[in-house]
């Protein structure tokens, strides 16, 4: 009976030749293996991505946390009548006399004082000298009495001290003598050096001594510099979208503005370092280094993305909404001023925050147009010379001490915290007003 | 002082905006009808007559002010100046400009009849500089002045207002996309133009085939064959090699992780995976930079000495054990790590615009999901994929900073992965960021490089938007 | 004495008052006429020069199979034809008496009269209230607090929903049933007052019931407005008209009373498509 | 039963069936009044008969032309569509319920002429009465939709038949009593076999209201005397 | 006309009107047959008449509930919802005149027991003639479709009726000249009566077949004698 | 005896294959047997025990209200609820016999005997002759290219969607019209050689015309198939099927004839929701 069944089936199937039993049998079994394989691959991938995020965060975490504390030495000086002309303050050299009050304190025999102090002086900072002058120009009256002061030790020391020197490397190899070594252990267990947590890296601006270099001018400089570029970039971005997608003809001009458009969000960011140096400063005459300069030229690059995001969203928005309210007698400027604007703004507002993150760690253009200089002071105004936190990070690495190294680390962090804090602002703000149609 | 005068333009247009409203109000009543437009309309049509045309003639102001002057107190050089070498007479202005508007000056000290020719330029830039800023304050004012005044006594219940306003929104958006346009003109004119000057000291066809390429070298004029050091080949070379180790990296994981994300994984996962990815975006390329150099390169380099301990004495080996931080390797690794969300946010957008019904209909049909995804949803996502990797491609070219921190300067023709190459971009950089003059073909070159750059870049992403914008035609 | 028909350019004074039943016209005199109507897109020509007269007071409904043209000449009434940029319309519509395409008439004054509802229930997602007080709001017709409560809640009543949202006039439009969405989008459209109601498919994207509603509700709105109403349901066609207008191909190929229409077709066409005989 | 979501079909509807039993009523009204004519010698109320017969007529082609209309352009469905099918049907029989009144109405105005037959118009009277009866009761079913009352008429008919052939047999005696009946019997006759008519059509109008209620199709087999007399 | 798109729509519709043709044919055959078991006094023809009408009873409710079936499925418009609705009148009409038939057949056996009275059969013969034509003729306007064969039979009418009265008038006669044959020529009168009808029935049906075909409503007024000889 | 049911687990030797008609199941033998399903959305439940015999060889369409439930079970009859994570499904389905959602039972063979059409046509962005030859592909039921010219060709045919296709097979399936593109799917279903298919309101993105095409295919493929339909139109359920059920709430009310159903329904929603009166 099953035969004559099998035979049947078998005729009713025109060319049928192969036993199909044992194929799709066979092929189910491999499906199903492949499907698991194509699976395991998806997961493979997640996690190569979700790893290397791991290890570059962790490196960035492990090199960088160091430079949030330091250590800094707090004394009395003895504002010596004798080593400071009243008449030019000036001219005196603090650090010297700072080197030696310190090394009488700590017991360090006078005798060494002119073989030694030059090797003391390595571990305290001249900041303790700046400051010295500083009292003493604010109140000149304070010469020849004493005043504690409070200032950064140097940075070879503060690495010594955060056990990053360590004593196993040969003394050539290290920027550190054993004698220095004593000495600072000395400082520490007279209580004149304390570690702390580092303000210095929020409260100070640029500085060739590692020790005394923050972030504050380079913060500064890219919030006014995001400042420009928000300024120009939003209402330029928006309303070219605006116009391109709502109200613009779709004719071969507006095509041309399409493919222009989508161009510019692809061009090479260096690309722009290239206009902005070659028009703003080079035609036009703008400040170099500056906050305006820098911020025109990242709305240009990130106007683009800036009408694209808004442009999604324009589009997003249902047709139905702007017939509704041309249906009812809206014209076409309130159907979009009204309905369609407000709907889009979430997505606006989601684009723009994350372009304007993504300019904010933009590095090469600044590069172009001279924002690689050492610019020590805070910037007065967005026509003055600055320096930017990416930038700054790029100038740090570059720097040949060992301890701009943790402070670009640092520097990172600050940086990623700042684009972590925007990212996720755009991310909440989506999850917020998203809006399925 | 431009500011204030700024600042009282604004408060004069609000309060235009509060007159013309409440004429049209007013006027409508008073006839006994509804107005064309909403008084609001009327409002809005005052101040943008107060507040447009004034505020253009700021801005001119603004921009062209500055060249203005010097153009006038240019016009007419003193004789001593004229004695003077080109490039001291421009500092001479420079100084002229510096002590009228309140800068600082350079150290240099005219005396006799410079100090006269001085003086006197000092005294005719102020006043040319007051009159033109008189003129403008006062062209401001009365064009303020007029076009409120004549946009008023428009108002009337049969203006329409409405559409006046809507015709001045219009212009405003109009004028938004042309910033655009005159984006993409300033980069090709700027770009053209310095090139030009370039391609006059070298031969464009030395630059693109030549395969030396040392700009140091050609800086100095005594060394023979200054244009021989600038054949781009070895940058290109090195730009396709870095490009292609990132693309190997980005593109399978990123696909894949996209696929993943948008065919397997639960909302939750794509609730926590997702923001992970776009922090991977989000991390600017300097930071990549600096995770290159300090930890990827030592420890590629490390790597591949421990390897090279292996085999002592073949010239493998002794290759392997002198593999440098610095290596094409590196850069591409990050790079194509950096790529990774950037590939699979595309792809997964691609791949969640495959219309649901498609899988739908593979799946009912006893398909297995991965046979769906490969023989329905790629396939018909694959226009839109290749799109997004060659716009990749585009960002691999076009990368700066991971390459500038961890590629290499030295330009070199090779096609190993471990040996140290240099990138357009990072020639960009290196010959920018010196203290160059800035009429040298070595600052120039970097025009030159740009626009090869430009070109490249703008090729792929003109195929790879066709690309995408005819696949996403397919399911509008 | 005519001072019912409210210009279409401006000023106008009449927006959004009811009209004066003394003076608005009889049922006999057409709301619209058409005449030779014809509109492009691009290169193609999607009607063929369509002559109708639609009169007022009554449901007039457009059928025929996809791509006839219903659609188009529906948006020629109150140009909304005007959004599409490659769309070109000749001939002549008059609504009482005067040009839609003359030039003088801005759009914005006659989509305030002529008001339209959509195949997909389109409520802003703003609340009830907001969805209906905003044609008010920009033609400017209440000037208190007051007047805009009353205008929203007689249209809600006018379009049978103040019953169902009364007590929730400051939830999201969007939140009501499909069937209650459309019903707003019909309140909406009747709070600026118009003469017209256009609607297109209004029922395709909803079910039986919801059907049945929108259907009577039509029925009921026969008393005050001129309603146009383009369907793909034949069925529908039949249950709510009063005319029916059978399109084909771009042309109009018959127009009657829908019983006529229904029961004894004049053209071969229209009785192959009503008995489903085509194609 | 809920009301109709669309009110106006609703409406059509109870509009139909309003029209069903004014007509009823009407078809009621011309079978008493044509009898009534025949027992009085009333030629001015048979002529009224016959000139009120227009009128039935014409809502029989109202009902049938909204019945049409109805299932063209509202596509009733189960208990809908059944009423509309029998409301077409009970106005045909109700036509012809009319016509047949019209017609004993005309045949009065012959009789009339002759000389009067007190007996056999008594017998139509009685029948015409009973017949009458009949038709009010379905009319009643078929307002009240009340099916016991139309299962009564329905089973009743035997009744109106035992009449006819009873009046048969009598009108045949007459005839061949008084041979200068025979013309004016005939009359009678006919009379008797069209009121027999009427309640056939009384029946008929049970089964369709049975139809109409229950959905159920006609009951099996009508209870006719199977009498050579027909 | 094209067909239908849905096949089995199409089908169901002609399915209807084939039983109605079906239908048609066995109501024609029914009259001829009874009259001419009246005119050869063939008993057993009689009997088979009588039996088959029960097959035009079944065809008829047959038909009906098809047509309700299609109405309740199909939602039949413009020219099919006339055919369906012309089916279900038609055959109601049919249906009647197979009653119409029977009662003949059922007369025909009484008849057949009296004497033979060859001329009044002749002419109940010649009459059935006619009737049979008629019906014959109506039934091809109905299969054709063709208006002017149905308008044909519409307005000649009058023919049969003229036929009727004179039977009457020669009925009359006959039984006052033979008060015995009063019995069967009661019969005989109810049997042109009965042909008269069935002719009313053929000009309904042309009606019916008008109004299918053209949509439009009946003829204005039917050309009926208007002779107090009903 | 029992050759005729497919193991509803691997190895399935005839997914594909004609099958013989002297031994399919006569009418009287349901092909689907379900008790008292009942299926959860998250917390929502969406079915509250349905039991249903559905029949071999004929139409059985399911009608109801938005909501009702009639998709959902649907989709429980090839299991596609598994693609939607939150679904859960209660009760036994049998098909021919053999419980569906037993874990022996592999989805993906399930599928290929239970085919599907949804709601919106869509053929894959493939050619007419890929279209058809996936699934049999996937399946590898064909082992030449004749084979599968073969099975291509003989399911378009079934599904009256040869003639018109036939000189283009490689031209884009996307690029048919609306009704030829529903027809391509349901061919594409067929070319698997289903017992089953299943739609899921396969007119609704129709027009009329090509409604009736595919309702006089639905009619021809009853000869072959049990075909069971989700459709909002009554009026489409009376035209094609020859059982309805109708679904309230979650509840099946009544199944039955589709004659009954329609002109005489037992239950007092289902003449109200037949003949408009809910709500």
């Amino acid at each position: 009976m099953t035969d004559t069944v099998q035979s049947s089936l078998a005729e009713t199937r025109a060319p049928a030749k192969v036993d199909l039993k044992t194929a799709v049998a066979k092929r189910l079994k491999a499906r199903h293996a492949a499907e698991m394989r194509f699976r395991a691959y998806g997961v493979l991938a997640i996690c190569v991505a979700v790893l290397f995020l791991g290890i570059l965060l962790e490196r960035i975490v492990h090199q960088g946390y160091t430079a949030f504390v330091t250590h800094s030495i707090t004394t009395e000086v003895y504002l010596d009548p004798n080593r400071i002309d009243p008449t030019d303050i000036m001219g005196a050299n603090y650090d010297q006399m700072i080197t030696e009050q310190v090394m009488a304190k700590m017991g360090v025999a006078e005798d060494e004082y002119g073989t030694t102090s030059g090797e003391y002086k390595e571990i305290l900072s001249p900041d303790l000298g700046f400051k010295a002058l500083e009292a003493l120009r604010d109140d000149p009256k304070l010469l020849g009495k004493k005043i504690s002061l409070t200032s950064p030790i140097a940075a070879n020391a503060d690495l010594y001290y955060k056990g990053e020197i360590s004593r196993d490397i040969v003394e050539a190899d290290r920027n550190v003598s054993d004698q220095q070594m004593v000495w600072m252990d000395d400082l520490k267990t007279k209580g004149l050096v304390k570690g702390h947590f580092n303000t210095y890296l929020f409260t100070n601006t640029d500085s060739t001594q590692p020790e005394l270099a923050g972030l504050l001018g380079a913060i500064m400089g890219s919030a006014m510099m995001l400042l420009v570029t928000a300024a120009l970039a939003i209402p330029i971005g928006v309303g070219a979208a605006l116009f391109l997608e709502e109200f613009a003809p779709k004719n071969r001009w507006t095509a041309l503005i399409e493919v222009n458009i989508n161009n510019l969000a692809a061009v090479p960011s260096i690309v722009y370092g290239l206009l902005g140096l070659a028009v703003f400063i080079n035609w036009l005459g703008m400040p170099r280094s500056s906050p305006l300069v820098g911020g025109v030229v990242l709305a240009l690059m990130a106007l683009p993305t800036v009408i694209i995001a808004t442009r999604s969203s324009l589009r997003a928005v249902p047709p139905s909404i702007r017939e509704a309210a041309l249906g009812i007698g809206a014209s076409k400027t309130q159907a979009v001023f009204h309905h369609v604007l407000p709907l889009a703004m979430p997505g606006i507002m989601t684009g723009t925050i994350i372009s304007l993150a993504h300019a904010l760690g933009e590095t090469a253009p600044l590069l172009m147009i001279g924002m690689i200089s050492f610019v020590p002071g805070l910037p007065e105004s967005v026509t003055s010379a600055a320096s930017v936190l990416p930038v700054q990070i790029f100038i740090w690495e570059n720097a040949s001490e060992r301890a701009f190294h943790e402070r670009t680390a640092a520097a990172i962090i600050v940086l990623l915290v700042f684009m972590i804090v925007m990212n996720l602002a755009a991310i909440l703000l989506r999850r917020r007003f998203e809006r399925r149609w | 002082m431009t500011g204030y005068l700024f600042l009282a333009l604004i408060v004069f247009s609000v309060a235009s905006f509060m007159f013309g409203r409440s004429l049209a109000r007013r006027k409508a009543a008073a006839q006994g009808v509804r107005a064309h437009s909403l008084p609001a309309f009327s409002g809005w049509f005052v101040a943008i007559w107060s507040f447009i045309p004034a505020a253009v003639v700021l801005l001119v102001l603004v921009i062209f002010g500055a060249r203005l002057e010097n153009a006038i107190v240019q016009s007419d050089v003193p004789a001593a100046v004229q004695q003077l070498p080109e490039l001291n007479q421009g500092l001479f202005f420079q100084d002229v400009r510096a002590i009228a508007n309140g800068g600082t000056p350079s150290t240099t000290v005219y005396d006799g009849e410079l100090k006269a020719a001085f003086d006197h330029k000092v005294a005719q830039a102020r006043s040319v500089d007051s009159t033109i800023n008189l003129g403008a304050y006062v062209l401001t004012a009365v064009l303020a002045l007029a076009g409120g005044l004549l946009a008023y006594t428009r108002i009337s219940p049969q203006f329409r207002a409405r559409n006046s306003v809507e015709r001045w929104v219009s212009v405003f958006l109009v004028a938004c996309s042309v910033v655009a346009i005159l984006t993409t003109l300033g980069i090709i004119l700027s770009l053209l133009w310095e090139s030009l000057r370039f391609f006059q000291s070298v031969s464009p066809l030395d630059f693109l085939f030549g395969t030396h390429w040392s700009p140091q070298i050609a800086m100095r004029a005594d060394q023979v064959g200054s244009s021989g050091g600038f054949g781009a080949v070895p940058l290109f070379i090195g730009t396709f090699l870095i490009m292609l180790i990132a693309m190997c990296v980005a593109a399978p994981v990123g696909l894949f992780s996209a696929i993943y994300l948008s065919e397997y994984a639960t909302p939750f996962m794509r609730a926590w995976i997702k923001p992970v990815l776009e922090i991977l975006a989000g991390v600017p390329t300097v930071v990549y930079g600096f995770f290159a150099a300090l930890v990827v390169g030592p420890s590629f380099r490390e790597f591949f000495n421990w390897l090279g301990a292996f085999m002592p004495g073949t010239p493998m080996g002794e290759y392997l054990m002198n593999v440098q931080n610095q290596m094409a390797l590196v850069a591409g690794v990050v790079m194509g790590i950096m790529l990774i969300p950037f590939v699979s946010s595309l792809s997964d957008d691609i791949i969640n615009s495959v219309p649901q019904s498609l899988r739908d209909g593979s799946l009912a049909m006893g398909a297995t999901r991965s046979e769906t995804i490969k023989k329905v949803v790629l396939p018909a996502a694959l226009p839109g994929i290749s799109g997004a990797m060659l716009l990749a491609v585009s960002r691999a070219i076009g990368e700066t900073m991971i390459v500038t921190m961890a590629a290499g300067l030295q330009a070199k023709t090779t096609l190993n992965p471990l040996d140290t190459v240099t990138t357009v971009t990072v020639q960009i950089v290196t010959l920018l960021t010196g203290d160059q003059e800035f009429d040298s073909p070595k600052t120039l070159a970097a025009f030159g490089l740009g626009l090869t750059l430009f070109i490249v870049t703008l090729a792929l992403n003109l195929i790879a938007q066709r690309i995408v914008q005819k696949y996403q035609e397919q399911y509008d | 004495m005519k001072l019912y028909t409210r210009p279409l350019y401006a000023p106008d004074t009449s927006i959004g008052k009811p009209r004066d039943p003394s003076m608005t016209t009889t049922a006999t005199t057409p709301k619209f006429v058409a005449r030779d109507v014809k509109v492009h897109y691009g290169d193609k020509q999607a009607l063929h020069g369509i002559d109708i007269d639609i009169l007022d007071k009554s449901v007039t409904a457009f059928i025929g199979p996809s791509g006839c043209g219903k659609s188009t000449f529906l948006r020629c009434l109150n140009r909304m034809n005007d959004t599409i940029p490659s769309a070109r319309v000749d001939g002549t519509i008059l609504l009482d008496g005067e040009d839609l395409n003359d030039r003088k008439v801005d759009p914005v004054v006659l989509r305030a009269r002529v008001g339209m509802v959509f195949q997909k229930p389109n409520p802003f997602p703003k609340t009830i209230y907001e969805n209906v007080a905003y044609g008010p709001k920009i033609h400017g017709l209440a000037t208190s607090k007051e007047e805009m409560d009353h205008i929203v809640e007689s249209s809600l009543k006018k379009a049978s929903l103040w019953n169902e949202v009364s007590d929730r006039l400051h939830q999201q439009g969007t939140g009501l049933s499909g069937g209650q969405q459309q019903r707003l989008v019909i309140a909406r459209a009747i709070a600026v007052g118009p003469e017209v109601i256009l609607m297109d498919e209004p029922c395709s994207a909803l079910d039986p019931i919801a059907t049945a509603k929108i259907e009577e509700l039509i029925d009921e709105l026969r008393q005050q407005f001129c309603i146009v109403i383009v369907t793909h349901s034949m069925a529908q066609a039949a249950r709510v008209s009063q005319k029916t207008a059978f399109f084909h191909l771009g042309n109009l190929v018959e127009v009657g009373n829908t019983e006529d229409i229904f029961t004894n077709p004049k053209d071969q066409r229209t009785q192959d498509y009503i008995t489903g005989r085509f194609g | 039963m809920n009301p109709h979501t669309v009110k106006t079909y609703g409406e059509e509807l109870d509009q139909l069936s309003a029209e069903v039993i004014l007509m009823g009523g009407l078809a009621e009204a011309q079978v008493a009044d044509a009898v009534e004519a025949v027992a009085r010698r009333d030629v001015a109320l048979a002529q009224s008969v016959i000139q009120r017969d227009q009128r039935l007529d014409e809502l029989e082609k109202d009902i049938e032309r909204k019945a049409i209309r109805l299932i063209a352009l509202r596509q009733p469905m189960a208990s809908d569509l059944r009423k509309t099918v029998s409301a077409m049907k009970i106005a045909t029989s109700l036509e012809r319920t009319g016509d047949l009144a019209k017609n004993i109405a005309k045949r009065s105005l012959v009789i009339s002429e002759s000389e009067p037959m007190s007996g056999l118009t008594r017998s139509i009277e009685r029948m015409g009465k009973l017949v009458s009866s009949r038709l009010r009761d379905v009319l009643d079913a078929y307002k009240g939709s009340k099916l016991d009352i139309a299962q009564a008429v329905w089973s009743s008919d035997t009744e109106v038949d035992e009449h006819y052939n009873a009046m048969f047999r009598e009108l045949l005696t007459y005839m061949m009593g008084d041979p200068r009946t025979i013309s004016a019997c005939t009359h009678v006759l006919f009379m008797a076999k069209n009121l027999e008519r009427i309640g056939d059509h009384a029946t008929n109008m049970a089964e369709h209201i049975h139809y109409e209620v229950t959905g159920e199709d006609y009951m099996n087999e009508r209870p006719k005397l199977t009498t050579m007399e027909p």
